[in-house]
Order: structure tokens, then C-alpha cells, then sequence
């Protein structure tokens, strides 16, 4: 970053702080309000399941392979759920190219475990032959352009895409027809940063940079927690963390039923 | 699936197409915030996603010349572009793949404008289906001038193919599957050939005749960058979604 | 083992502790002659070791910041901790892990006293019973303290978890593997949260009542990990044996 | 490289290129000459084929091992043919160790391409059991000191190496008698380089140096055209690529009548 | 390293040097004599076998995993013993994270040597199926404080968890009861260093960094050699490698006879 | 194969040799073009080719000394050199070898002459036949001399063996496969070893008797070593094929 890229961001760092302490956020929203959001499905026909999600300026395609493959030794009698996200140099500057980093792997497993813990799937449906073959569901997220807050806008994709995957059992000859992923939730994220004392959802790009800390909070259809995560090394209070599990699962109900209607 | 017994028939293609005929051809110039230039184009049932960063800083260091900009580019595909999902992380096609791209495309960049600095080329293949390398290099060619980057020309690429003993454009997945050859071109407006590899089964006449539909094809291509340019720099136009 | 029809059978768990207590804490401060500051801890069926260096140059040199020290966090699983045998190196898990133990690390020590420089902390977990990373930040802490880097105050940590609808604290490994509930939780004396992290089921209210549960735990935890550290200095006992 | 290194590369390049104005070049060759070739074929014992091939300065060894394994899954019914190159560090001072990078990948893949394309293996009669074993044909080139060219000196190695290589089937316990590799054509691959608008084939390393752009042109034994490829960062015009392809393919047949007759 | 650190480690070897002139080590020990030793077995519950070793300030715990896998195809009748050790970062301020190299390679090969050459292990009694599956013995060695001479601890940590270790036959379903590793003999290793031409046995940390070669000598029962590894770039004389291999047998039998009577 | 009956019988060899004999060596020195010197060798069925670079730069930067040259070796067996093909790539078996290998040359080499520069020494195999090592050794020590490295001497090298209680001199593949013991040593001509390794089952007699063996060896192979070297460079003669 060049001397004048870093008075640009320090400068950028005092508006928003700036905006805040009067109440408001760069681009006019509600602390509570999320940007725009567009999910479309089937997008990808290679995939088995696919959406393209766009949340305020972030951009990103989840796509779903379903294919046959060895259970786990300890669930000889469930699916297996595996998810990818790649944080790659198209989607923003200081993205680099090599294996994931630990930004990329605490994104991938959040959003696995807001989709496992939730028991969105039904995993025992997956099964084929127990203890030898199972459906393997691969989530992989590829984000385009980040303009903050890629994890809800995955959790969003990884649901959205699985709400609409066809298991191919046709192509591997593992039954007469096609099924859908047999799904009993839709877990939805929500996540917070807190901006000098402020809990702001959604954060954008700016907002994200400046914020010492996040917290992600998946809840489920009936308004029960499915999993969080602090992100970041500023601490929390406990009076924050109950504030934003409040608010995040009336959000999550929201979303849910604005965007996921099955 | 198995093969079809004819590809062609009566000069008409499985997708309806005539030889000499290309595929549909979406593009979309800008379609990202964070990079300095970017183009999301399809190719039939190609979706790609090209993006620019540049010139910028090299990282690491040692990488940089001092003489003129270190252009890189990055072919890769999506795990989920194709039928049998790929695992993430470049293989060694995509590794060939990017260096003939950049091969492609360095000849129109003034590199020596920007000694120090790097110009840095990223390819998503999104979703493939024959042709991914021609369309990102389609792609990347209006990224570039997206970014501003300044280049002597755009660079415009297109595959020629043999199936059933005819020469045909723009080989789809069937025909490149089961078709006897496979040439992808890159070339310049005044003809200058930046790109040809060809695997297969060419007589010379054969060969000569498919580098001429080559660059007729080319030249179609050509147009089409030039006019989503134009269009993208004159009306600012509020584009359509990427990727529908 | 398979599921046990009950984990919790009259208030009392399986291993016969109540909802509420914890397993019993073990702490060595100084365990290692090399490294600058070390505890070994045991938490139940856990053994952890961690072991800190630093303030001290950065390799490599780019990571270095000009304002703070780099803080840095290495949690790692030996081959023969767990039942089956892990492979070395590391794994997706350990990675994430790291990352959330050094940020709830992070926030109490002071690295703008140290610009330019690395603190390095290391934990091995030596034999797992569910609840590695917790002790692993109880151990980390002390061996920052034992190793002399100036802090705001030690952090304690510690899961509760729930099992068969009952809140727990501090699950042991079959509890966790048929519970319904697991949060880690990292906390300073003064209440501020440093680290959390949680998966399963819980509604809100089972969660407030989760959050005040791992505060008394972490109030339990501060007191010996102090106990641990003023024993050590005051009296420079010559302690027992590490890994008994 | 020293300053001095610098110098003298730069002199050397400057040599070459005027020589060139007056239709020389260093060696004396004329422009669509080859320096000499020695090919000495089952030179590894523990190789179930192999060649050492000097092309001028350039030295080489092709081993051909083949061994049984499982077929692709969609070529159920063909034998395997994987091409490896390493452009190891003992043989040049600019080659460094570690995984093959995008040049030596390159070659190897041109090479691949180059016995794969032409049909020179008949894939269909190195299979064993339909979609469970086949046998794999591992192609590995090991260039031992680079003078310019390796690509023709690596797929003449590798097809001498195939035309001399027996299939070890009684090693594996899968037949009464070993086989010879089932060969039906001899591609041979032509390289040239444009200096300065002038076509050479056969470049030396100084050659290889100042050329922007290498085109290799792999034909048959019928005079048709297998694989190309063209490498670098030059243009050709369509006319020099005509001129390159025409001359290859005759060139292509001179050595291998002199060289590769079965 | 910091200038003070070079001009302290200098003065440290003039110390060792002088001392060594004088017939002393710094902690007082004569040449042949080792440190303390301490040898807790059992220590890992999750291990098939462990032992903590405390050699001086060295320590070390070695676990002994054990599970069904295939042979290898040269030996399908027998066991497979695969060795790690790792110098990680913990141990020492010059360990570094990352993939083992050379140094922790050559140390888990001498260990590795010393077990298999002895014959310590009687491999044949580890098939379980010929040719299919059989007992892989993993031995992981985990240095935690480098105090000099990690070669002997770690030969010492694996041939004590290995007597105490159990074959996991139970939890396998592969036999009714669990079994001894079936252990023939008990091989010790012992390492020399050359100073200024006077051999020490059992180097500390500040020893080894001065001495510019180590000799281990491992020995059996009988008192032969089952392995011998020079490491490090003075050469020794003949007359010195004889006298290291006199001292090391009769030194192997009187540690073998303290510390690990079976 | 299987193990023979017998590895020796009559004090004659499976392939013909007396214990005390060893292969036959064919030597080449300056086999190569490019590198600063070189050496082809053959021992038996083991073909070696040694190259040396240097005194050069350092690359990467970090790993020069400021008193000394770097000297690195690099062993690496080629994947057709074997019966069964070898994974591309070092395994932990080469790191070790080169590790050894490099011990053994560095005490003859005048590194002070080159601070911040290295010396690099390749070593391929390819062919194997047992012996690859001790092989690699000598012709590493003649590359040395032949690109002109300052070098106190040259080294040798040689392996003993016990097959049927009987030691042998430089084991061939079987007699390694199904011998006792293998111990390969390298030494400088007054007789200081530089390497030394064994494993498998030596009384102490045993032991002695068979350094002085393979001090007798080195003897031998260094005056082939010299006579190349002298040949060389007297005559400057113009060499048969290197791999025939």
C-alpha cells in the first residue's frame, strides 16, 4: 500500500467513525439493516446445486457437487458434508493466490457448521450402503468481489444452493430418479461488528476494516442458535453478545422468509 | 454420454449451428467493484469471469523487472465448472493454459511503460464446455482495457476444430470430445497470430484453412469486445446481472 | 463406544461431576528450560504444553509490524493424542483454532511496547479429551505471564456445553460427541469475552444461562492459574514432574 | 548474473543477430539445419524402455516404465500414458529444484500431446481388464544439460524409448510373455525459432535466447499434423507459420527415416 | 541472533573448550559419563504405548500408535514400523514450523534403523492377513526442550514405549485379547562428540553446537552393532570411531541393564 | 526374486566376485556442457551423474555465511532408475543421503576461500543397482576437482557388507537385499572418514575388520579417481559416450 493509499484509508476510518457517533453509516442504512440482497439459483448447470448472491457490493457463486463416496469410520450411516471457500486474488487486492489462508478456513468452517449443526440436512437420507458408500455434498463457495460481510452472503449461497440441488443418482446409477437434498432447516447468518462501542449489521468493506471484532450468529427456523463465532481480537461484552443473538435471529427470520422460501 | 454417431450432418451441427458459425457470445465489461478492470463473458456454455489488478506493486519483490511491467496470469476453474467436480488448486493444464494466455496477451500490453510494477491477469472459469481458454482470453483482453492498462490493440481468440472430416468454429464439449482436432488461435485486429496450439489429426491444407476460419472468426470477436467497450464508455449504462 | 442412554442421570454426568464443576485443573509454570516462558496443564483427560518466545525478532521479516509486535499462535495435535492416529501437520481444524486462541490472547497484551518483534506461542496438546483448545489458552496465558510479556491480566477459558437439555460445563469427550451443545468460552477477570465460539442447539435463554455458567468457570480458573503463578514466584519450589 | 555476465549475454546475443543478417549462424548450420543427433536406446536396464539422446550440446535421458493401474473413468477400456519432464538443476545454471514449474510443464505436456495426438500408441491394446486395469506407460524425461531445444531431443527420446520398450507382462503375473509396446505411427517433433523475421529450426541455446517465440510442429508418418505449439511472447504472422509448418513436416520425415525406423 | 547473543555463544565454546582442555565438562560429568536419565512409561492414554524421557534438560515423549494397514509389497508377511519425529518449535528457539528437514529426518532415520536392524521388533508376528493387512507400528517422536543429545532420548523413548506398548487387537475386532508388541531384542543407541579431538559421550546442547561431529553407535543385546550413523562435517580417525564403539556397547549394556529390564 | 540359497559360496560372489573385489568403474570426467564441472560414473549396474555449479551467488539471499561458502548436494534418483518407478521429487530417504553425502565432501573443500557464495553439487542416478551413495560420492569428489574448487583432496568411497557371515566389499542389489549388514564409508587418502553409516548386525571384530576393508577400497577407487582426473587433463582427450 503506497503512503497516500494509507492516508486514504486512515481518512476513510475517521468519516465512518465520524458517521457513527452522529448515528448514521456511509451508505445511509440503519445499524440494524442489511444491504440489498439478490439470490439467484441454478446458475451453474454443471453443479448439482448453485446460487449467485449478491449482498450490497459483494459478489459471490456457491456451487454444489453431489457425488458417491466412503462415509467417515465414525458415521458409517450419514452423508458427508464438505465445504470450500477460497478467498482468490480476483476478488480483491489483498486476496492472494496459494492455499487457503486462516481467514478463508474460518469462513468455510463457519459456514459448514451453520449448515451441519443446524441438521439442515437430513445426512442418514444420504446414505447408500452403510459403512461403504454415502453421498458426498461438496459446498464450495467462490467469492468474486468482496465488498464485506462474505460470510453471510456464503451462508446465504451454501443454503440457497442446497435448497435447490437435485443428488444425481441417475447419473451414477444409484436409483431411477434424481431426489433433493432431503433438507429439514434453513439455518440463516447474521453478523455483527462492533464499531467504536455501536453493533452494526452486515458490515460493509469499510465498516469491516475497521471494526476490531465480529460475531456471526447462525440460528435456525425455530429461533434457536445453530452456532456463532467471534472473529477478530477485540473483546465483546456479555451485554453486546446478548444484544446482537437478539437481533440476529429476528434478522435471520427475515431473511429466511423473505429470500428462502421453499 | 456415449458417442453420437454423426457430429454433423448435412452441415448442420448437434447444436444446430453451421460450421463456420460461432456460439452465442454474452459480455459484460466492469462487472466487479474491487478490481481495476473486469469482464464477465459466456461463451455458449462457457461462463468466465475475468479481472485486473494493475499496474501495482510486485509481490514478492524479486519477481519484479526493471525494465518494464511483469505482467502474470491465473487460469483456474471452479470445482464446480465442470461435470466431475475438480479439486481447488491449479493442475498442471491450468498451469500451461495461463502461461500461453499471458503469451497471448503480453504482446499488446506496453509493458515497458511500467518497469517495476506488476500487471496481474485473473480467469475464473465458472462454468465449462469447451473453450474455456479462448473465452478467457476474450475476456481478459477486455478486462485489460477496462483497467485502463494501455495496449497497442485487443487481442481476440477463437478454436477451430475438425469433427467428421469437417473443419468446423468454436468447438463445443461433444465435438472436442469426440472430434479428430482441436486449434485454438489468439490473434491481433491486423492478424498477428499470439496464440495457436493444436492437438489432433490436420492435413497442411487442412491446417491452412482452418487458420483462416480462424481469423474470420477472430474478427467477429473482435467486434463484439470492441462494441461491449463502446458501449460500456459511452452510455455508462447500468449493466445486467453477471452470471444469470 | 456407542451413545450411552443417558449422559446425565440425576444430576449427576457420567465421569461424576455435577452440571456445574469443572475436571480437575493441573498446572505446571516453567516446564521447559528453552523457551522463555512455559506451563504444562492438565484439564481432566487433556495434557497441553505451551511454551512462549518472545519478544524476539521476525521471521520471516515481511510479517513484522512497525507499530506492535506480531503475535503469533501455533496449536498443534500430536500424532498419538487422540484414538486414531493423526496424521502430522497442520489440518483445517488447527488452523481455525489457532486463529481464535490468538485473538482471545491478543487483547490483553500489550503489543505496542514491542513494534518490530514476534511473540510466539506454542501449544502441543499431548493427549485430547475434548476441551484442547480451552486448556490450551489457560496454559498459553500462563506461560506469557512465566515468560514475562507485560499484560493487562491472564485470560481464563473454558466450554459449557448441554447434554440430554442440561447445561454443563467443561464436556468430556463423550459428552461431546452426544451432546446437543458445545461453547467454547474466553474471558478477562473483568468479564470482557475474548473468545467465542459454538455449535448445536441452544435457544436464547439456554444461552444467557450458558454465558453466566462459563463466567463462574472462568472466575474459578483466573484463581488458580494466579495460585500457579505466585507459587512459582514466590517460592521457586522445585515442582514435580511434567507429564506424570 | 554478474554485470559482466550481463555484458558478454548481451554481446553474444548481438553476435547471433548479425550473423543472422548475413545468413549464418554460429554453429555454421544452415537455417533449417539440425546439429547432430546420436540416439542410443535401452541404455536404463531397470527402464522397460529408454533413450539417451545428444542433440548438439543438449543431452537427455527418456525411461519409459510401465507398470498395471486403473484405467481413467472415462476411457475405461484404454491403457495410460503420463509424460513427466524435470528441468532438474544439474543440468542447467538457470534451472532451480522443486516441483516443476510452468516451463518444464510445458514441454512435458507438448511431449504428452505429441505421442497422445498422433495416435502412436494403440491405448486400446494395453488394457487388461475393462474399467479395472490397464497398463500405465509412464513417460519420464530427464534432461541432463540443456543446449537449446529440448523439446524435439524430449519427444525423440521419448518415442525412441516407446519403439524399443517391452510391456514387463510377466513380471505382474498378467501374461506368458512380455509385449512390445503396441506402436502404430512415429511423430516427430520440429522446433523453430523467428530471429528477427528469420525462421531457424533446431535453435541452440544462445539461438533459443534471443528468439521471442518458438513454434514446434509434431507430424506423422503420413505427413499430417499431430500437435503444435507455439511458446513466447512474440507474434508469428500467419505466412511464417505457414513457412514452419511446411518445412517441419518434411523435416519431421527426414529424421525419422534416419533415425526412428523400427 | 543478536550481536550480544554471537559474542555470548563465543564465549560459551571458549568455555567448553577450556574446560574440555582440562579434562572437565561444565556440568561436572566425566567424558563417558550421561546425564541423568528418567523414564515414565505410560504417560499417554490415548497411545498404544508412550514413554516421557528426561535426558538432562532434554525431554521428550514418544507415543507408539498401532493400527491394521497394507504391507508393504516387498514384505507382505510382515509389520511396518514408520517412525516420525519432529523438531518443532517449542523445543527450541531454532526449530522452525514446517515440514521436517534434514536434521529431523536423519534423527527419525536412526531411530527408525536402531529398532528395525536390531531386530528389536519380530515383524513377522505383526501379519495379520499375508500380503492384505498387517500391524503398522507408528512410533512419533515429540521433543519439547532441546537440551542436547535429542538422537539418545528419543532411541531410549521409542524401545521403552515399545516394550510397555499393546497391539489393539480388541478394538480392531482382529483377536480376542490385546498382545505385546512381540519385542526380541533391546537396542540402545549411544552418541559420542568429537571436541578438539577428546571424545565426550552424551553431548549437552552447548557441547553438541561446538562439536563439528557426532557419532551414534547402536547396539544389541549381545553386544553388536545394529547401526551407526556419523553426523556432521570433521572427520574422525579410524582409532577414534574404534574407541567410540568400544565405550558405546559397554555403555548401551549399562543403560539397557538400568533402565529397561523388560 | 527371491533370496538365493546361498550369496557366496566358495568365496566367490553371486555375480562372479571375490568378497575383497569390487564392480568394475567407469569414469568420465567433464560429461557435461553446462555445468562448471562434472562427472559421469559407473559402478556395477549404478550409473551417477555428478554436476557442480560454483562458487556462485546464493539464492535464496538468507542462506549465505559471511565467513564461508554454502555447499549444498543435492541426491536424487531418477523414477525409471529403480524396478519399481520412484514419485518424482525428494523423499526422506534422499534428504538423508544428500545430508551424509555433503558431510562427507565439506571437510575437503577450502569454503573459506568463498564467503557469501555457494557451491553447488547434483548428484543423478540413474541407474540403481545398491551402492547409489558411495557412488554419487566419488563422482561428486571428482566434479569438484574438475570445476576447479579448491580442495584439500579428493574422497572416496565404498561400501562393506556381510552376506552369509562373510563381509564383502560394495554389495550389489541382492546381496544387499538378503545380506546382514551394509555399511557404507567415505575417506579422505590419510585415511579420515567422512562418512560412516551401518545398519544390521556387526560384532565388534567384525566391525574393525571391515573398515580396514574399506580403507583398502577407498585406496583403490582413488587412484581411478586421480588417473581420470590426470587423463583429463593431460590429454584433454575427446571421451566416449556418457550412458552407453
Amino acid at each position: 500500500m503506497s503512503l497516500s493509499d494509507e492516508v486514504m484509508t486512515e481518512l476513510r476510518k475517521d468519516y465512518i467513525y465520524n458517521l457513527m457517533v452522529k448515528g448514521e453509516r456511509e451508505d445511509g442504512r440503519a445499524f440494524d439493516q442489511y444491504r440489498e440482497i439478490t439470490i439467484d439459483t441454478n446458475v451453474i448447470e454443471r453443479a448439482e446445486g448453485s446460487a449467485r448472491v449478491q449482498l450490497g457490493d459483494t459478489l459471490l457463486v456457491v456451487g454444489v457437487k453431489i457425488q458417491p463416496g466412503a462415509p467417515f469410520p465414525d458415521t458409517p450411516d450419514q452423508g458427508v458434508i464438505i465445504t470450500n471457500l477460497e478467498l482468490i486474488p480476483l476478488a480483491s487486492p489483498v486476496f492472494e493466490a496459494g492455499p487457503p489462508r486462516e481467514d478463508a478456513i474460518e469462513l468455510a468452517r463457519v459456514v459448514d457448521r451453520g449448515v451441519r449443526e443446524s441438521g439442515a440436512i437430513d445426512l442418514s437420507k444420504l446414505c447408500i450402503t452403510p459403512g461403504e458408500k454415502v453421498w458426498m455434498v461438496f459446498i464450495d463457495v467462490h467469492v468474486l468481489d468482496d465488498g464485506g460481510n462474505i460470510m453471510d452472503a456464503a451462508a446465504l449461497g451454501a443454503i440457497a444452493s442446497l435448497l435447490t440441488a437435485k443428488v444425481p443418482a441417475k447419473r451414477f446409477n444409484i436409483g431411477e430418479e434424481d431426489m433433493d437434498v432431503p433438507m429439514r432447516d434453513v439455518p440463516v447468518s447474521i453478523t455483527a461488528v462492533d464499531i467504536g462501542g455501536t453493533i452494526m449489521l452486515d458490515p460493509s468493506l469499510d465498516e469491516e476494516s475497521i471494526a476490531g471484532t465480529k460475531l456471526t450468529v447462525t440460528s435456525n427456523q425455530e429461533g434457536a442458535i445453530s452456532a456463532m463465532q467471534k472473529s477478530g481480537v477485540h473483546p465483546l461484552t456479555t451485554e453486546q453478545i446478548s444484544y446482537i443473538v437478539d437481533i440476529a435471529i429476528d434478522k435471520a427470520k427475515e431473511i429466511r422468509e423473505k429470500f428462502l422460501v421453499i | 454420454m456415449n458417442r453420437p454417431e454423426k457430429l454433423i450432418e448435412g452441415d448442420i451441427r448437434l447444436d444446430g449451428r453451421r460450421p463456420d458459425e460461432l456460439r452465442p457470445i454474452k459480455i459484460k465489461v466492469g462487472a466487479l467493484n474491487r478490481a481495476d478492470g473486469s469482464c464477465y463473458l459466456e461463451l455458449g456454455g462457457n461462463k468466465v469471469m475475468a479481472a485486473v489488478y494493475g499496474p501495482r506493486e510486485v509481490h514478492p519483490r524479486h519477481m519484479a523487472k526493471s525494465t518494464s511491467a511483469v505482467v502474470r496470469y491465473r487460469y483456474s476453474m471452479a470445482s464446480f465448472s465442470v461435470e466431475e467436480r475438480k479439486r481447488p488448486g491449479p493442475d498442471r493444464r491450468s498451469i500451461e493454459v495461463s502461461k500461453v494466455s499471458r503469451e497471448a496477451l503480453e504482446p499488446v500490453i506496453f509493458e515497458e511503460y511500467f518497469p517495476r510494477s506488476a500487471i496481474d491477469i485473473f480467469v475464473e472459469v465458472l462454468q465449462a464446455d469447451a473453450g474455456t481458454r479462448t473465452a478467457g482470453i476474450n475476456a481478459a483482453s477486455i478486462a485489460l482495457a477496462d483497467a485502463g492498462i494501455p495496449m497497442k490493440s485487443l487481442v481476440s481468440s477463437c478454436a477451430v476444430g475438425k469433427v467428421d472430416d469437417t473443419l468446423v468454429l468454436d468447438l463445443n464439449k461433444d465435438e472436442d470430445n469426440y472430434g479428430q482436432a482441436d486449434m485454438p488461435v489468439a490473434m491481433t485486429p491486423d492478424g498477428n497470430i499470439t496464440l495457436l496450439q493444436m492437438d489432433g489429426h490436420l492435413t497442411r491444407d487442412e491446417f491452412r484453412e482452418a487458420l483462416e476460419m480462424a481469423k474470420g472468426a477472430c474478427t467477429t470477436i473482435y467486434e463484439l469486445q470492441r462494441a461491449a467497450l463502446v458501449e460500456k464508455y459511452s452510455s455508462q449504462m447500468e449493466g445486467g446481472d453477471v452470471i444469470e
